[in-house]
């Protein structure tokens, strides 16, 4: 185990609530810098919610989100790169109409140094810069196993390669934090080994915040696990503490029976 | 001090005509996610019709009867031909181009049979007096039918797997609804109500560009009302046709499409959706 | 390869003068002949066929070639066949001027007659001024085709907005004096012109002026504000379809003025076919001899009604050429125009060149259809001088209520026109 | 090759060609290769808000007015300034208008976008209206734009310079969308256009590059209208209305959405179907009615079909055809 040494993301009881419907309930926890942190928790216990309050799509009725020692307010998606904040949408949300490379070079939009001005003119900045976020694009794919595919449409992909296309979009930012919203949904076996491998090499980079229903999966990959259940914290450790959890047993068998 | 009551009610009649076109465009909305910019030369080729069989007979009802069916035909026929073989495109452009195109082309079938020249409607009624017969027939007709067609979609089983066939066709599909029949039924009533705004609007004088404005304004209703929601376009008709009247006679006929322009800004720039349009929340 | 060169290397310096400074329209030599030959001369013009002007103006042209059809079928003038080219410009200044620099610089037509509208035509005149093209007989009543000075090529045809006017008001103030007179005015130089000529006559008894947008049908507030002026004479500066409109959204407030039309607007026949249906559904209230008799209207060609020896002749062309087209003012303007255009064709001589037709434009020569004479001379390029006035009986035949008079569209008297004409017999262009 | 390396030398190929093209061509059609050429600009910026952007105009024509009008003024107010000078006004003043509409319109989508864009196009104009003695009220302005430099009076027939000014200054600016289109920004249109929150998490500022792509287009559409002014002498309300618009978009898809080449073919075909339509339609003996309105549904008819059977426009068959050719050289 990784020694969790700075705090990168603090949730600090945070309440959300729907109208009647309260989504999160004093939700507090912890990321550590170069950890992987898994949240799960049966359907409806209020994950997506979690990550959308994160990035500040739903704005919390109390608590605070605090990303370093900054608190994060009213954050609008586009800021959130600004932030060092990568994040993927369970549908995926590439581009259609931009192949491969194009869908990564969008992600690494931060990068950009040169003016819209420049750009337009075709300055030689603005083609520097352009090779070099291409540069840039081409190692991740090629840290991905996705470089042959860098012409095509994601459309005609599979479904696997989509969602390493999606990944490669959020890393190319070079986040602090990478959120990842179901990684290993609708994977076989042998992709999600190599997306555990590859989850695992992250860790000296980035921190990952997941969300994920892939139980054997999130207790091989994450350093730390926080379960809720009807919009509140019932566990919260290591895999083998979380594991070990009466509570956390109820609420799956309770739920899921 | 100007006539505002006579004002008024003229607007409102106006306001009736806009409502019902823009009411036809609601339910393709609804239905095909589709704003038919052909709904206007639907209505003239429906309101020409008319105009032959009142020529013809002398009578008022016969022709808009044939406006109907004509306008129920012909909405069958343009779902079935030209918009249904784009539903699987996903090109949000696509339709917009083939029903402007189908405009062009009945407007200029209209021109070549019926020529350019104006052709005189007649009213339903006496169009005398500020609450004149053919006004008030104008804006009850236009009530009704509106009621009648939020009864349909509300509250009856047809109305029912409309809404489902145009919200969840993967669903409606399952559970049995034909939902290609749903949508041909739903262009079919669309056409019907635009034909009946169309013969309301022709009088007193019938060419191939007199639904042009009023076609506008309707879209202007409907997009401030909500182009998902029939009684938003309805009232946006209505308080259209009254504001517009308004504007002519209290500050000059020149200005009456800038107005729209105003209303139309205002309203968008407080509610992207129109005033009683649901936002569909966007998946994150 | 060098004027390549130059081309490009032109066109990359671009540096230039000021965009608005006149003086490189480069004259080139004129041709004095371009579309004629020996059987045949051809000419063009630009209408709106299509688009929302169309209604009321599209039978223009087609009451034009039923005069060349009749003219060429009778042997031409001079042996030439007049070869009559209409192009749609469907009332919009941008494609008026592709039209009519197609006309000129591709069809090379001889001359542009009858070009129709005022924000259109405005925008060709002075391109066929440096082209040195003949733009003969401009259907509209724009005060701006009378400059022979800045615009020698261009000559007016039908009585301008203003002149008409002032004959109008005369009339209104020697028939109906101390009554309140109200304008509506359709928003452009038809309205602003003949309101100039309304006010150098009455101007102390208009108590409203209502503008209105062709673009727009609803006339209600504009009549209802006519109403509350407590005007009693309506003077319509309208097109057809506009004092259709005002007439029946009079009656549909009960208000009942009395309507004063200016020429464009007073087409009987036309106004005849556009309210014939309200009586048959509504009542003998809203009948068409309810509703037009009693209207005061100006002309300045021969009624269709008239036994004129002119509207014999065009009645004779009508039925044998456009028999489906209905005989209306706006067909007679067409074959008017078309008749003076091959009058003057024939004035012009044996040897046709275009200083030739300009002469005999200027020459005052030309007199036919109209009822008053042309202003043609070397000074002046309008046409018509004045007007008719007429009223709508019962039977909604026109009586002439006040023979053709003839002014100015300065301060000048009105006057009665000279009582001659030549008869077509006299004109003698067939036979 | 840098990008603009290559883009400026086609611009100056097309140049030269254009300029070749001149020489051998009649007056008249001169006017048409100048007229392909202003619409050319109109539609590609009407392309880069609507291709790329996703944002669909009706009311485009609205810029063009900006730009006509501007240049109008500025040759009848201000006759001293080049014509170099007043298309630059134009282009600013249909940019700043660009800008508003694009932040009024930037939380607008599909069918609203549509409704309000189309009421910009009916609404605008009628502002000749309320000031008639500046802006001529519904006949407009005429005006003689004389723009011959004194060398070249009487050497170059002044239609042939007005299709050169005119192609200049559309190739110039067609260089800057050319950068755009294949650039970083041109792939952050595409990227809002086809997911707006997964543009806005990768970074990218969803509506700033709307109101960017409303104010390219605006520009370009100025531009136009302002070279048509230049090359017509005219600005007048009749030329504006919704019909062009509505021209203009369905130029966009008739060529190829979201392509320059495009933009091209749509240009083409609005100068040369509504002429071919009317050679064609005068060339039988039909009754007068139908001859006059079959332009019309002659192009209502091309519209529809080539949406039903070419989805990708002219430019989608012709890249096809290219491809297939290249693949059996291979």
């Amino acid at each position: 185990m990784r020694a969790s040494s700075a705090r990168l993301l603090g949730v600090e009881g945070v309440t959300v609530r729907f109208g009647g419907v309260t989504a999160l309930d004093g939700v507090s926890l912890d990321v550590a810098a170069g950890t992987v942190h898994g949240v799960i928790g049966p359907n409806g216990a209020g994950k997506t919610t979690l990550f959308n309050v994160v990035c500040g799509f739903v704005p919390a009725a109390e608590g605070a989100v605090m990303l370093r020692d900054k608190r994060l307010r009213r954050t609008r998606p586009h800021d959130l790169a600004g932030l060092g904040i990568a994040r993927t949408v369970q549908g995926l949300g590439l581009f259609g109409g931009l192949t491969v490379l194009e869908n990564v070079l969008v992600g690494a939009r931060g990068h950009q140094r040169s003016s819209a001005l420049g750009a337009l003119l075709g300055l030689p900045g603005s083609a520097r810069d352009e090779r070099r976020l291409a540069e840039r694009a081409e190692a991740v794919l090629a840290e991905l196993d996705i470089a042959r595919w860098r012409g095509a449409l994601p459309g005609v992909l599979p479904h696997g390669v989509r969602k390493r296309v999606a990944l490669a979009r959020a890393l190319v930012a070079e986040p602090e934090l990478l959120m990842l919203d179901e990684p290993a949904a609708g994977l076989s076996e042998v992709e999600i080994e190599d997306l555990v491998a590859l989850l695992r090499g992250l860790t000296d980079r980035t921190s990952v915040l997941l969300v994920e229903h892939h139980m054997d999966m999130v207790m091989r990959v994450c350093d730390h696990i926080t379960v809720l259940d009807f919009g509140r914290v019932i566990a919260d450790g290591p895999p083998a503490v979380v594991r070990a959890d009466p509570a956390v047993l109820t609420a799956y068998l309770g739920t899921a029976g | 001090m100007p006539d505002l009551l006579t004002l008024a009610m003229g607007g409102l009649t106006n306001g009736a005509v806009y409502a019902a076109l823009g009411l036809a465009l609601v339910i393709i909305f609804r239905a095909t996610r589709v704003v038919n910019f052909a709904q206007p030369a639907l209505a003239l080729v429906c309101a020409y019709l008319a105009f032959t069989v009142n020529r013809a007979t002398g009578g008022y009802w016969l022709g808009l009867l044939v406006a109907l069916v004509a306008g129920a035909v012909l909405g069958a026929l343009t779902e079935r031909l030209l918009i249904r073989p784009l539903r699987s495109r996903g090109n949000e452009l696509a339709p917009v181009i083939v029903t402007l195109g189908l405009l062009l082309v009945l407007q200029a079938v209209c021109g070549m049979i019926w020529s350019a020249e104006p052709r005189s409607f007649p009213y339903a009624f006496d169009f005398r007096g500020a609450f004149s017969p053919a006004s008030v027939f104008v804006v009850v007709t236009v009530v009704v039918v509106a009621g009648a067609v939020l009864l349909l979609f509300g509250a009856t089983p047809l109305g029912l797997r409309l809404r489902a066939a145009a919200l969840r066709p993967d669903v409606a599909g399952l559970l049995g609804v034909r939902v290609g029949l749903m949508l041909t039924i739903g262009w079919v009533l669309a056409a019907v109500v635009g034909a009946l705004a169309g013969v309301l609007a022709a009088p007193p004088f019938l060419s191939p560009t007199v639904l042009d404005t009023v076609f506008v304004y309707a879209l202007t209703a409907a997009v401030i009302g909500g182009l998902d929601n029939p009684v938003g376009t309805i009232l946006g008709g209505f308080v259209l046709g009254v504001a517009l009247s308004f504007v002519s006679g209290l500050l000059g006929p020149e200005l009456v499409t800038l107005a729209a322009l105003a209303v139309l800004v205002l309203v968008l720039s407080l509610r992207p959706h129109g005033l009683f349009g649901s936002s569909v929340a966007r998946r994150v | 390869m060098r004027i390549l060169a130059l081309g490009v290397v032109a066109v990359l310096l671009a540096g230039c003068g000021g965009a608005g400074e006149s003086g490189d329209s480069a004259a080139g030599v004129r041709n004095e002949t371009a579309g004629v030959t020996d059987t045949s001369v051809l000419i063009g013009t630009h209408q709106p066929l299509t688009g929302p002007a169309a209604p009321g103006y599209a039978t223009i042209s087609k009451g034009a070639q039923a005069v060349y059809s009749y003219v060429n079928d009778g042997g031409g003038i001079h042996g030439r066949k007049i070869d009559y080219r209409v192009e749609d410009d469907g009332y919009n200044p941008t494609r008026t001027v592709e039209v009519v620099k197609k006309l000129v610089l591709q069809d090379k037509v001889f001359a542009l007659v009858g070009g129709l509208g005022t924000p259109t035509h405005s925008k060709v005149v002075d391109f066929l001024t440096a082209e040195g093209v003949p733009d003969v007989l401009v259907s509209s009543g724009a005060l701006a085709w009378d400059d022979p000075q800045g615009s020698p090529m261009t000559f007016g045809f039908q009585v301008d907005y203003t002149r008409e006017a002032k004959i109008l008001g005369t009339h209104i103030a020697e028939a109906m004096p101390g009554r309140k007179v109200g304008v509506l005015h359709q928003n452009d130089d038809v309205g602003r012109d003949g309101m100039a000529g309304l006010d150098r006559v009455i101007k102390d008894a208009i108590v409203s002026r209502q503008p209105y947008d062709p673009a727009n049908a609803d006339v209600l507030p504009q009549l209802t504000a006519l109403r509350q002026s407590g005007a009693e004479v309506v003077v319509c500066e309208c097109v057809p379809a506009f004092t259709a409109l005002a007439i029946l959204t009079a009656a549909r407030l009960g208000y009942k003025p009395q309507f004063v039309v200016s020429s464009i607007g007073a087409d009987v026949t036309t106004l005849t076919g556009l309210l014939a249906d309200f009586g048959k559904r509504a009542g003998a209230e809203v009948s068409v001899p309810a509703l037009l008799s009693g209207m005061v209207g100006a002309g300045y060609l021969p009624d269709v009604d008239s036994d004129d020896p002119w509207t014999t002749l065009f009645k004779e062309i009508h039925a044998k050429y456009i028999p489906d087209v209905a005989l209306t003012d706006t067909v007679v303007f067409g074959m008017a125009q078309a008749y003076t255009f091959a009058q003057a064709l024939k004035e012009a001589g044996r040897d046709l060149t275009r200083s030739k037709l300009l002469a005999a434009f200027e020459s005052g020569k030309l007199e036919g259809p109209g009822m008053t004479p042309f202003a043609f001379s070397g000074e002046s390029h309008a046409g018509y001088t004045g007007a008719y006035v007429f009223t709508v009986d019962s039977e909604v035949r026109t009586n002439v209520v006040r023979e053709p008079m003839v002014t100015d569209r300065g301060d000048g008297p009105v006057t009665p026109a000279p009582s001659s004409r030549k008869t077509p017999a006299e004109v003698a262009l067939v036979g | 090759m840098p990008a603009l390396v290559r883009h400026l030398l086609w611009a100056l190929l097309a140049l030269v060609l254009v300029v070749a093209l001149s020489l051998v061509i009649d007056p008249f059609t001169n006017v048409r290769l100048a007229s392909v050429g202003y619409y050319l600009l109109a539609v590609a910026g009407l392309t880069v808000l609507t291709g790329l952007t996703g944002q669909v105009s009706l009311g485009h024509g609205a810029f063009l007015f900006l730009g006509a009008y501007t240049v109008g003024l500025l040759v009848i107010h201000a006759p001293a300034l080049p014509i170099w000078v007043d298309l630059l006004a134009a282009a600013a003043v249909s940019g700043i208008a660009g800008a508003l509409t694009g932040a009024a319109a930037a939380r607008l989508h599909g069918p609203y976008l549509a409704g309000a864009t189309l009421a910009l196009a009916v609404g605008l104009p009628a502002v000749t209206q309320r000031f008639p003695e500046l802006l001529g009220g519904s006949n407009g302005l005429g005006f003689t734009v004389s723009s011959l430099p004194p060398g070249l009076v009487g050497v170059v027939p002044t239609t042939r310079w007005q299709a050169w000014v005119v192609w200049a200054t559309a190739l110039l600016a067609l260089v800057v969308l050319a950068n755009l289109t294949t650039g970083p920004l041109g792939r952050q249109m595409r990227a809002v256009r086809d997911d707006e929150v997964s543009a806005a998490l990768a970074g990218v500022r969803v509506g700033r590059t709307k109101v960017l792509a409303f104010l390219i287009s605006a520009v370009c559409g100025g531009l136009a209208g302002g070279l048509q002014a230049f090359l017509l002498g005219t600005a007048a309300p009749g030329s504006f209305t919704p019909a062009l618009s509505l021209a203009l978009l369905a130029a966009v898809v008739l060529g190829g959405t979201g392509s320059l080449w495009g933009a091209l073919w749509g240009a083409v075909a609005l100068v040369y179907l509504q002429a071919g339509a009317e050679e064609f339609a005068h060339g039988f003996d039909l009754p007068t009615d139908v001859a006059n309105f079959l332009p019309q549904a002659v192009y209502g008819v091309v519209l529809i079909v080539v949406v039903l059977v070419l989805p990708n426009g002219v430019h989608g068959v012709l890249r096809k055809f290219s491809r297939r050719r290249k693949e059996s050289t291979v």
